[in-house]
């Protein structure tokens, strides 16, 4: 297929403009995530070891806005970042950083709801053994964390393909600018809307081998770390 | 952790008063009316048939279930107000993803922090030493039981709570955890022991709670018990002769 | 610098800036959007100049305060593209008028971007030229494609339709498949772009000095002729007519 | 806020535009998550359970097939289904089929990637009394299925939440054609590209109350179930 | 299920032999060497003091192990071919998430279709045929095993492995799962039980393996081996003194 002649050719002869790009993705898509990671586990967690009222309901809601449009997300984080915004004085739109912001709040929902779901599970073999021995809060919600570490790389590594595939709230905040703001799907879309659909293709072929790369790392740290827990 | 109960004192959660105490689950009334006092320091084991409700009793005392109606006071407490002087040991371990003795560190922090030799010393008193480095959830049945019972005395609780925690051990793995357990009561911890093996009762039990569909049908001293029961049912059980 | 996205899919940007930034020391960033999205971002004071197509709305956007001036920078034309077998034999039509009626008359597929941009207004004034009104035949034969340029050409080339489209973004259209331009030359087809500063006086925030710099070397005899100089695939794209 | 008020107005005026989009939106979305979930879930769960050479690499690839960009899909899809295209005397593309399609590809990775994480915890509990019983192939595979219902629910919400808030393939297999294609992910791209961000916004708050819906149902029949089972 | 069995006649899958059997979990060797050869019909009872590989012996047995080295034959058959004439009950039981009588259907699918009543004798047999519709993890701890060796035996299996399938009944329901297996012994089915209750040895078992520290210490007519123990570590175990 020409798409993947194209996306070799690309690579290597070194494309700086391509690997300006990739970079770009990568950095934006991986600050996302950590930052994301550090609000929504401990917030999954949480959520599925305490009880309160409306909690049925917070999670619902995160369920839900698994389901939020990524231009809506952009749209709002525009009008946050917009100079005319609340934000505006920032002067952040259509830089990194509001791209960053956005997948943010587009993943957050992504990974909290996961892994509320994946440690509600732990939580039902673990709940009487922690009431018993008095492990409440913060200490409850580390150790929740730490045992179903392996179990949390997937909610992670969705939450890491949603960032790095998004295309509709990034173009809006970062603007699709180039030497500034395009990142890989932004470029995709620029070259399907030019016509250039093998390029496009290739380029996504790129990402879609990056988004290898970057799980073959993540599942082979697991997989390591398991074999040698339970050598 | 727990300062209010010194060695040989009588345990601070004494007496125990349970009253009228119910529990529906589904269409089934599996506690049906507990009503339960003790009040001597020591050991108490709980026995009766399978299903007759003793994991249940025990995790109402514990706090873990809330009873539909009636009341359990431990002392000048309720069950909520007495949960860390409490320790238990489940009839199933359930032990956390890491090491045996990460599994201690984790149960008490602070000591983890401030005499980490005196958690060496608990997996040397369930004679489990060797195997401290090694994931929990690897340990062979019997190695599993002692470790959580291990986890549970660290606490010191006032109140100790047994559900067959000797089920599957072998029987020098059965006296140590029974030598054990006496130390623990000698120093004033009220224990509350569930077990189908008479020989430890007879070994154990200061007195017997004798339970059988979802009721106290007898409590007596453990020496007139075994002699002597004054229920149809207990005697019955004592032979072995079917009750279901 | 908020622009539509035709010019950004011509190329035209990756050719000017480089100059820009030589000759005057102003790095420009281009966010490419349609003509209605770029002209109210820019009221919102997103952006310090606003390079579009739609001569009313740009003249009421100054008018309110928004801009601080508008010039004539360029201009291109418009053409209508279509299979190559010509189902409605729009290339015999006289003017465009003619063109559009004997493509609603020969019931064949006609994708309209739908958009609202520059070159949507341009189109639906057509339309009311020839005294059709295609919204009744809208999802039948009257295909809103509510897209920018490429996307609709995407969409129109795959379904054999027909589509207005600038002939800058055309002539650089790497998808063609069988499509050709099925009719051209009308001056009806004439498509002006404008060059706008947004106003420092409505957004303080506004880079006003390079905003300034940017526009004037864009009038400039410099800019016109980079301008007039770009071509692609041997054709120019654009025709400098700053006033 | 404005986005709100012209939501409501829009819903209580009962406009007929917005209803034939939303239908189409749900319409879409519910059919390629049941095709989805067919073909997921016993995949995800298969791969939980069965070893063989190269299965690793397999869960490797649907975990990074959730980062697969969703311009991507849809030019394949396009290319698949464009009249030059090998599936192209079917007539689909710029039709919902096509964007069904799309959906289809889009999220089966993900519902497989995360159903098979869920079953495969559930699988270090029963794997050796199901080794034990004979329980092989199809009857291991429902058997998952079917005790891992609950936690699996969240695995389908977040592939529907995918499915229902994507724009970047289905505008290009759909073309977003007025009454015909038009959902309401591309009808708020289009109203943000014409600089109707409050229009935009308050589609896409009607969007999210429609995924909020969806959510509420299912995860309601969930507790439902689960109460009546563990009554 | 099996019909390569007939009733009285003895277990296709006789004479079992294990030799030079070793596993290595991690840095430990957890069984060093079992050498072992069971020819005789009846019971069998492994005993040993906890983590003397007794668990792990019968998972290699039921083939849910690969060892790394030595072999097992059954009958004619190595351990994989003999998966469908085996049925273990495991020492901590799982059951599925659903109600009792439909955990023992889906273990027996062509039994639910053709003869559904025998499951309801089955769930008689173990005397839970009252929880039949109850959630098979809501019983309690004793009810639990008992229909996990209910499950266990619908199959009819030429080889039935016990791992401490009576640890935490009452001492009737030993009394029922003790007669129950005995008849599928009589009925030619091998049984390999392991177990820490020297009454139940004694009522049992026709001969006992002694396992310790990861190999079989002894092997002998179960008369004998309560009488006079050949080995120190068996005559320790016996006696409850400490082996650790
Ligand atoms: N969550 C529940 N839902 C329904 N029934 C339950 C639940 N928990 C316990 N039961 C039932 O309540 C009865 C008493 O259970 P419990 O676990 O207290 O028995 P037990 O006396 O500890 O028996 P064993 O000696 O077998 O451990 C059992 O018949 C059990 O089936
Ligand atoms: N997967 C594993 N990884 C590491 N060690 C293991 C593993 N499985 C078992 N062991 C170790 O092997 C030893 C033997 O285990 P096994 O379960 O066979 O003991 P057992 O004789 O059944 O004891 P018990 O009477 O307590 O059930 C134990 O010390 C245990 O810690
Ligand atoms: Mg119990
Ligand atoms: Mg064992």
């Amino acid at each position: 297929m020409g798409a993947l002649t194209e996306a070799f050719r690309l690579i290597i002869t070194l494309d700086p403009d391509l690997f300006e790009i990739l970079w770009l993705s990568i950095r934006v898509s991986l600050i996302a995530l950590i930052i994301s990671a550090v609000i929504s586990l401990p917030l999954g967690t949480w959520l599925a070891i305490t009880r309160f009222p409306g909690r049925k309901f917070c999670i619902l809601l995160l369920n839900a806005l698994m389901g939020i449009p990524p231009v809506v997300v952009g749209l709002l984080v525009y009008l946050l970042l917009s100079r005319s915004g609340p934000l505006g004085w920032l002067g952040l739109l259509y830089t990194p950083s509001a791209m960053i912001i956005a997948q943010v709040v587009l993943i957050t929902p992504i990974i909290a709801a996961l892994s509320n779901q994946v440690i509600e599970n732990l939580h039902q073999e673990y709940s009487d053994t922690f009431y018993s021995l008095g492990v409440t809060g913060r200490r409850a919600v580390v150790a929740y964390l730490v045992d179903a570490r392996y179990a949390l790389t997937t909610c992670i590594l969705a939450g890491f393909g949603r960032a790095i595939a998004e295309v509709g709230a990034v173009i809006i905040v970062g603007g699709n600018i180039d030497h500034l703001t395009r990142v890989m799907t932004t470029a995709i879309a620029l070259e399907t809307s030019k016509g250039n659909l093998t390029l496009a293709l290739s380029l996504g072929t790129i990402l879609l081998a990056l988004s290898l790369l970057v799980n073959s790392l993540v599942i082979g740290v697991r997989e390591y770390a398991a074999k040698r827990q339970y050598a | 952790m727990n300062t209010l109960r010194s060695a040989n004192m009588p345990s601070s959660l004494l007496p125990i008063r349970i009253s009228d105490l119910r529990l529906i689950k589904g269409d089934r009334t599996v506690l049906a009316g507990v009503n339960l006092m003790i009040d001597k320091p020591g050991i108490t084991v709980i026995m009766g048939p399978n299903g007759a409700g003793k994991t249940l009793l025990l995790r109402c005392l514990h706090g873990l279930i809330k009873p539909d109606q009636g009341q359990i006071t431990l002392g000048q407490l309720r069950v909520a107000g007495s949960r860390d002087q409490q320790a238990m040991v489940f009839q199933q371990p359930v032990l956390l993803r890491r090491t045996a003795l990460q599994n201690l560190a984790f149960a008490a922090p602070e000591i983890a922090k401030s005499e980490p030799q005196r958690l060496i010393q608990a997996l040397e008193s369930v004679h489990l030493a060797d195997r401290a480095h090694q994931p929990a959830r690897m340990l062979s049945g019997g190695e599993q039981q002692r470790l959580s019972l291990a986890r549970a005395l660290l606490s010191e609780p006032a109140l100790l709570l047994l559900d067959e925690a000797t089920a599957s051990l072998d029987p020098a793995s059965v006296l140590v955890i029974e030598s054990l357990v006496k130390a623990q009561s000698a120093q004033g911890t009220k224990v509350i022991l569930v077990s189908h093996d008479q020989g430890q009762a007879r070994r154990l039990a200061d007195d017997i709670v004798f339970m059988s569909d979802g009721r106290v049908a007898e409590q007596s001293p453990a020496d007139q018990f075994f002699i002597a029961p004054q229920t149809p049912v207990a005697k019955a059980y004592l032979a072995g002769e079917i009750l279901f | 610098a908020q622009s539509t996205t035709s010019t950004q899919n011509s190329g035209l940007y990756d050719y000017l800036l480089p100059m820009v930034k030589e000759d005057t020391g102003v790095q420009v960033n281009v966010v490419a959007v349609g003509t209605g999205q770029a002209i109210k971002n820019a009221m919102r004071c997103d952006g310090d100049v606003l390079l579009v197509h739609a001569r009313p709305a740009e003249e009421k956007f100054v008018a309110d305060g928004y801009g601080e001036y508008r010039r004539d920078l360029m201009y291109n034309d418009f053409v209508i593209i279509g299979p190559k077998a010509d189902p409605a034999r729009v290339a015999g039509a006289g003017d465009v008028r003619e063109a559009l009626q004997r493509i609603q008359q020969a019931g064949a597929k006609f994708a309209s971007r739908g958009d609202d941009s520059g070159t949507h207004k341009k189109e639906r004034s057509l339309w009311q030229a020839a005294a059709i009104d295609p919204d009744s035949g809208s999802g039948q034969w009257y295909l809103e494609t509510g897209s920018g340029m490429g996307a609709t050409l995407n969409t129109g080339v795959s379904l054999g339709a027909y589509v207005l489209t600038d002939r800058a973004t055309w002539i650089a259209f790497a998808n063609k498949q069988d499509a050709v331009i099925a009719f051209e030359g009308d001056e009806n087809l004439f498509n002006q772009y404008g060059v706008i500063p947004v106003s420092a006086d409505r957004c303080p925030n506004v880079n006003r000095e390079a905003a300034e710099t940017f526009t004037q070397w864009l009038l400039s005899e410099t800019g016109q002729a980079a301008i007039g100089a770009y071509q692609v695939e041997g054709e120019p794209l654009f025709f400098p007519n700053a006033n």
